[in-house]
């Protein structure tokens, strides 16, 4: 296991290389000039040569991309033009918020999401499935920002009951987390139902069935399990969706994390904070990939096998000719 | 009315599968005993019904689709076409149990194979899981695998290993019916000797009475007493391994024999059975082989033949079938 | 009579995670124009990889091969593309093995269309004249796989196989996937267009009773490796070597009299993967000896019978 | 089980689609949609832009059938002008995605080897960036405009077809048929254009139908925050946007675009939902 992890560490380090190299080109494909565009059009051209000058922009695309690794590896995104305040400072105070968002989210989507997809599959053709699925479908369909706005203005304006805004209490998390995660609520349901419904066909279930096992437990035990190891890798990708949704929702309800921060730059131009934040919230996702990753070894026993070969090589070799279909005959 | 010795008796079994477009008519009006301690062998062709009534018997069959639409399962002379699914779960697995096809989906990737045998034992039985565990144990090297391999998940074992588990999770509660569903087709012939001699020697020591669903007219020779021949859902002939192969009566079974490339052959042409199974879904009215049987008559399609009995336990069902 | 096919020492690797695995190594073999040379074996001996390489579909690791008189190991591109209007092949799985996007015409006019030899009047003439051959009834013409039954489309692919007139076919398995009144019609139609056709057979399969039916000579294969050769009829008498033998009494004989004792083998095929140098079938074989851990030369006993154990004339 | 039939695949594909009430329900919304988009000048009762200060904030009256915003432009004609930039976003960024993705994943997977390992590992660290991340960056740095919107989204959604199509084609690539038209002498072009992608289709159309949808939403999201389609040309994101300040008085405004992206987006993914079952070929006969 430890070898695995390791040897997933180990390829981190090229995404996080790759990373940087597009956030880094981000600033090359920007149609003009990027110094004048952020100091507008009153700029002086000596003010301009002066901004080209500390962003590196005349040095060739190499020597930027190793000046700014440089900067990265110090915590050093530059300062943002706006606030006039160091990036790293600001995205430090600012990711508690969000990764409170995010997390509660995520976990607020697998709670009610599994045990609705289980629900849908075992009613399987009935008005139950049926109208889960389509239930579902809807808040897969609808624009998040304008859910969020409907929410305030049902449950903030007319009904009053929860804050409109700010964080101030526990209840002013409500809304944003309501937003956030109903569509995904409704994703996680519907793969665990569609897993459910392909594992139930597997002859293993039906072997279950034949030991005279009770129901409940063919479906809890030996479906189920197995349903779920596909939706660890949906959930994995989720939180990448659910960063891009945090960027709106934290907007909409004033929430002063990295989402706000982030589209307050890029609506300003602010290079030095789109980079910053493009870069930390892509590498958050890597590590949660990578965990999803490990998990994944931990719960598939296939998997498990891949990663430490050693161990099982002299049991596998007869394997061997079923796992290489295309090398071996069958 | 159990008859002395019946293990088990089917009567009058049929089962349909409704799709959207058709009806399918898998198997048709069997009827089928099995006796204390016999091993009888099912053999027909691809969608012949095997499957089905083996299904039936342990009540898994896939519905919907799947309908039983009559007949009875009598097994020590309860109905268990009528058991309630509490009772039913009882016998599968406890008293009745299943060996698949296809040993590399049988098992649960993703559990240990002691855990998936121990499973079997505790829900039948009420022992600790330490004894379940020990028992499964015993399983293991019942079939001939270390026992040191209970912590093994499925896909660490080649196919006739797995195959092997699957028969020790059969046998865990010591049944009293064995439904083999084609056990070894999967395998190669030398693993398909292995696994056929230690289900013969396990057989024998457990006294199990078994069904054999197989399409090789070899493995029934070498592993049964007697024979059902199945063709499109019905049971075409049936008696002992001797009347089969030595005084075969239906022309389908003849045709079979025919078929069949013969280590002793001497001549350079197979005989064939001409054309091919009828669409299930579009049976013939009358005997369903008539369309492919060298001696079919006018009556033949008509109406079907009903089963005689051309020597005590030995029958079939065709009008040319020699009276006794 | 020359040979049509003429292999020396073929080997073909595979590079995996492991190791190397010797999928076929060292494989010769001459085989005559019009006859049937049967390959037996179970899965993993490397018989379905040697009928590939020797097509081509596979490149080979090393080894000679000559068809025709011509030297095949390394075609050219335009040398391949007449090579493989004279060779072909037939498939195990009559599901897999057909386009399911293509009608049965489709299908079999494609390798015409390939060709590029024929106006498309006398295309669509041919596609008949190949579909009556095999027995498909003209109305299928339009039909997808699907719609038809594992023994038609078997004679689908076997249309399609013969549609460029080759000399040469091997059959991978051509008749495993289906059932035994349905194999024994592919079985006979595939006899009949040898003699019609002048055809000549690399028949691989795992089945004995349906190689020793069909075939001239057998080759037993074993871990890559051919462990014994012999014409038909004198490999199931004089059986020599022991997995041969093994082999040969694990097959379930559908009679009731006069059953021969089993010869059980001892555990599972062993690893391809980095095989030593001595008998691959040592750790099995109950007659293993010293010797068996040095390489085994193949040794021609009796005409045209070879066998590679050092000691097939001891044991019974 | 099989009868024969002389029955061609798309005919097959919509016979089983039609038993899907829901999917041709998205079908219909869908059909719909396309026709309004294209129509929108004859259909829409007045200019997009035209202005009427005396209808300003109107509510639903014969005139203005939705109400009229703060400008009083009618509510429903830029509802029906809107459908245009939505679908445009939807279609042009698929198709743009769905033609490089199909391309890249069609060579990965059936070449194999450093072709594959080297475009599997670049889409790697493509998606290791959030994609409505990336989406509204790109959208940001190329300068708010429809057509930058759709090369924004585009660009996106390219890993997805590119992955799922690699897959699809890994499947069928050790399929024999493939290795008997080899036997044959079929080139790697024929084999990839007449064997390979046709059989690897069907995941793809789902996915496309299903992407048209999602590109909708997030290109409704891109002109909320003002990046994608500029005023005073509608679009349902940007209205939801002017919408939003007066929720409290007129939630109206707000509303009415906000159900027409759910509703095209609805149908998408309904009639996705629909051809996956109708493609699934285990529930075939």
């Amino acid at each position: 296991m430890g070898k695995f992890i390791a040897k997933r560490l180990f390829m981190l380090i090229p995404v996080v290389l790759g990373i940087s190299f597009i956030v880094l080109l981000l600033l090359a494909i920007t149609p003009g000039d990027p110094a004048k565009m952020m100091l507008g059009t009153q700029a002086t051209p000596e003010r301009i040569a002066a901004l080209r000058d500390t962003l590196g922009l005349d040095d060739p695309i190499l020597v930027r991309f190793v000046h700014f690794l440089g900067q990265i590896v110090q915590g050093d995104f530059g300062t943002s033009f706006m606030t006039k305040r160091p990036v790293f400072d600001e995205m430090i105070t600012r990711m508690p918020y969000t990764l409170l968002l995010v997390s509660v989210s995520l976990g607020v989507s697998v709670v009610l999401g599994i045990p609705l997809g289980v629900y849908a599959a075992t009613h399987h053709n009935t008005w139950k499935d049926n109208g889960a699925m389509f239930i579902s479908l809807f808040f897969v369909s609808m624009p998040v920002f304008w859910f969020a706005l409907l929410l305030v203005r049902f449950f903030g304006v007319e009904l009053r009951w929860l804050p409109l805004s700010g964080i101030d209490t526990w209840q002013s998390w409500i809304l944003p987390i309501v937003a956030t995660s109903l569509g995904f609520v409704a994703t996680i349901a519907r793969q665990t139902r569609s897993n459910m419904l392909e594992v139930v066909r597997q002859d293993y279930i039906v072997t279950a069935k034949a030991k005279g096992l009770p129901e409940r437990r063919v479906i809890y035990r030996h479906a189920l399990k197995n349903a779920l190891i596909p939706v660890i890798m949906v959930i994995g990708n989720m939180f990448g969706l659910l960063i891009g949704g945090a960027l709106i929702t934290e907007v909409i309800f004033g929430i002063p994390g990295l989402g706000q921060y982030t589209i307050a730059g890029l609506t300003g131009r602010d290079y030095p904070v789109i980079q910053g934040s493009v870069f930390i919230l892509s590498v958050m996702f890597s590590l949660v990939i990578l965990i999803v990753d490990v998990v994944f070894a931990i719960v598939d026993p296939r998997i498990r096998a891949q990663s430490g070969r050693n161990n099982s090589k002299k049991r596998k070799v007869g394997n061997q000719i079923e796992e290489d279909p295309q090398e071996i005959e069958a | 009315m159990e008859e002395q010795g019946n293990l088990l008796e089917i009567r009058d079994l049929a089962v349909e599968y409704h799709t959207d477009e058709a009806t399918i008519y898998a198997v048709n009006h069997i009827g089928l005993t099995v006796k204390k301690g016999e091993t009888i062998g099912l053999v027909g062709e691809t969608g012949a019904g095997k499957t089905s009534i083996a299904r039936s018997i342990l009540g898994i069959l896939p519905m919907p689709p799947a309908k039983i639409v009559s007949g009875e399962i009598l097994y020590r002379g309860n109905e268990l076409l009528r058991l309630p699914e509490r009772e039913m779960r009882k016998i599968r697995g406890n008293k009745i149990a299943m060996i698949f096809q296809d040993p590399m989906t049988a098992l649960n990737p993703i559990e240990t194979v002691g855990f998936q045998i121990a499973e079997t034992i505790r829900q039948h039985d009420s022992v600790s899981q330490v004894e379940a565990n020990r028992r499964a144990c015993d399983m293991l090297e019942m079939v001939g695998i270390a026992m040191g391999r209970f912590g093994d998940f499925p896909h660490q074992f080649s196919g006739g290993m797995k195959q092997r588990v699957v028969i020790a999770m059969a046998l865990a509660c010591n049944p009293e019916l064995l439904l083999a569903d084609e056990p070894t087709t999967a395998l190669d012939v030398t693993i398909q000797a292995q696994v056929l001699e230690m289900m013969q020697s396990l057989r024998e020591r457990l006294e199990t009475s078994v069904m054999l669903i197989t399409h090789d007219l070899g493995v029934v020779s070498e592993f049964c007493d007697s024979v059902a021949v199945v063709y499109a859902g019905e049971i075409v002939e049936r008696g002992t391994v001797e009347d089969i192969f030595d005084r075969p009566g239906h022309p389908y079974t003849l045709g079979l024999f025919g078929s069949l490339p013969r280590l002793d052959a001497t001549e350079r042409r197979l005989k064939p059975i001409k054309g091919r199974m009828p669409d299930p879904t579009n049976v013939p009215e009358g005997c369903r082989f008539c369309d492919r049987c060298p001696r079919a008559e006018d009556r033949c399609s008509k109406s079907p033949p009903a089963e005689s009995e051309i020597a005590p336990g030995h029958a079939v069902k065709c009008f040319f079938a020699p009276q006794r | 009579m020359p040979a049509l096919l003429e292999v020396q020492d073929l080997k073909k690797y595979f590079r995996t995670g492991s190791g190397m695995l010797h999928a076929v190594d060292g494989i010769n073999f001459s085989l005559e124009a019009g006859k049937t040379l049967g390959v037996v074996g179970e899965s993993g001996c490397g018989k379905s990889t040697l009928g590939r390489t020797i097509l081509h579909l596979l490149d080979a690791t090393g080894g000679r091969m000559s068809f025709d008189g011509e030297d095949i190991t390394n075609p050219k591109r335009a040398e391949l593309r007449g090579l493989r209007e004279k060779m072909q092949i037939i498939f195990q799985d009559p599901y897999s093995s057909l386009d399911p996007r293509k009608s049965v015409g489709e299908t079999i006019m494609e390798p015409l269309k390939i060709q590029g030899a024929l106006p498309k009047g006398d295309m669509i003439a041919e596609t008949r004249r190949l579909m009556d051959s095999v027995g498909l009834a003209a109305r299928f013409e339009n039909s997808y796989p699907h719609e038809l039954d594992g023994g038609r489309r078997q004679r689908i692919g076997i249309a399609r196989a013969l549609s460029l007139n080759p000399k040469f076919i091997v059959c991978d398995e051509p008749v495993s996937a289906l059932d035994v009144s349905i194999q024994a019609q592919i079985i006979n139609l595939m006899l009949d267009l040898q003699e019609e056709r002048g055809l000549t057979y690399m028949f691989v399969t795992h089945d004995l009773s349906v190689v020793k039916y069909i075939s001239d000579d057998i080759m037993v294969m074993y871990l890559g490796q051919m462990v014994e050769m012999a014409p038909a009829d004198e490999l199931f008498r004089d059986t020599r070597h022991p997995y041969t033998k093994a082999l040969l009494s694990a097959i379930p004989i559908p009679g009731i009299h006069g059953k021969t004792k089993r010869i059980l083998l001892r555990g599972e095929i062993t690893s391809p993967i980095n095989p030593g140098p001595g008998c691959r079938f040592m750790a099995r074989c109950r007659h293993a000896s010293e010797g068996c851990s040095q390489p085994q030369t193949l040794e021609e006993c009796s005409p045209g019978h070879f066998v590679a154990c050092h000691i097939h004339g001891e044991i019974v | 089980m099989r009868k024969t039939r002389k029955k061609s695949k798309l005919k097959d594909l919509w016979r089983r689609l039609k038993r899907n009430k829901l999917a041709v329900a998205g079908l219909v919304v869908l059909a719909l949609l396309i026709f309004v988009a294209i129509a929108a000048p004859l259909l829409a009762p007045y200019g997009y832009s035209v202005q009427d200060s005396k209808a300003s904030y109107a509510a639903a009256s014969p005139e203005h059938p939705l109400g009229a915003d703060k400008l009083g432009r009618d509510l429903l004609s830029r509802l029906i002008v809107g459908a245009r930039a939505s679908l445009m976003m939807g279609s042009i960024a698929v198709s743009i995605a769905a033609s490089i993705g199909i391309a890249i994943g069609a060579t990965a997977g059936y070449f194999g080897g450093w072709t594959d390992n080297i475009s599997m590992r670049v889409l790697d660290i493509y998606q290791s960036i959030p994609m409505l991340l990336l989406c509204i960056t790109l959208a940001a740095i190329l300068g708010p405009s429809l057509q930058n919107a759709i090369i924004a989204l585009g660009v996106c959604s390219v890993p997805g077809y590119a992955r799922l199509m690699r897959a699809s084609v890994l499947t069928v690539r050790d399929k024999e048929f493939i290795e008997a038209a080899r036997a044959v002498n079929a080139g790697n072009a024929r084999i990839i254009l007449q064997h390979i992608v046709p059989n690897a289709m069907a995941p793809l159309i789902v996915e496309i139908t299903m992407g048209i949808g999602s590109c909708i939403l997030a290109g409704s999201l891109l002109s909320f925050v003002g990046l994608g389609v500029q005023p005073p040309t509608p679009e349902w994101g940007t209205m939801i946007a002017e919408g939003r300040n007066v929720m409290r008085e007129h939630p109206t405004l707000a509303l009415y675009p906000g159900i027409c992206v759910m509703l095209s987006v609805l149908s998408c993914n309904l009639l996705g939902d629909g051809l996956r079952d109708a493609l699934d070929p285990r529930l075939r006969n």
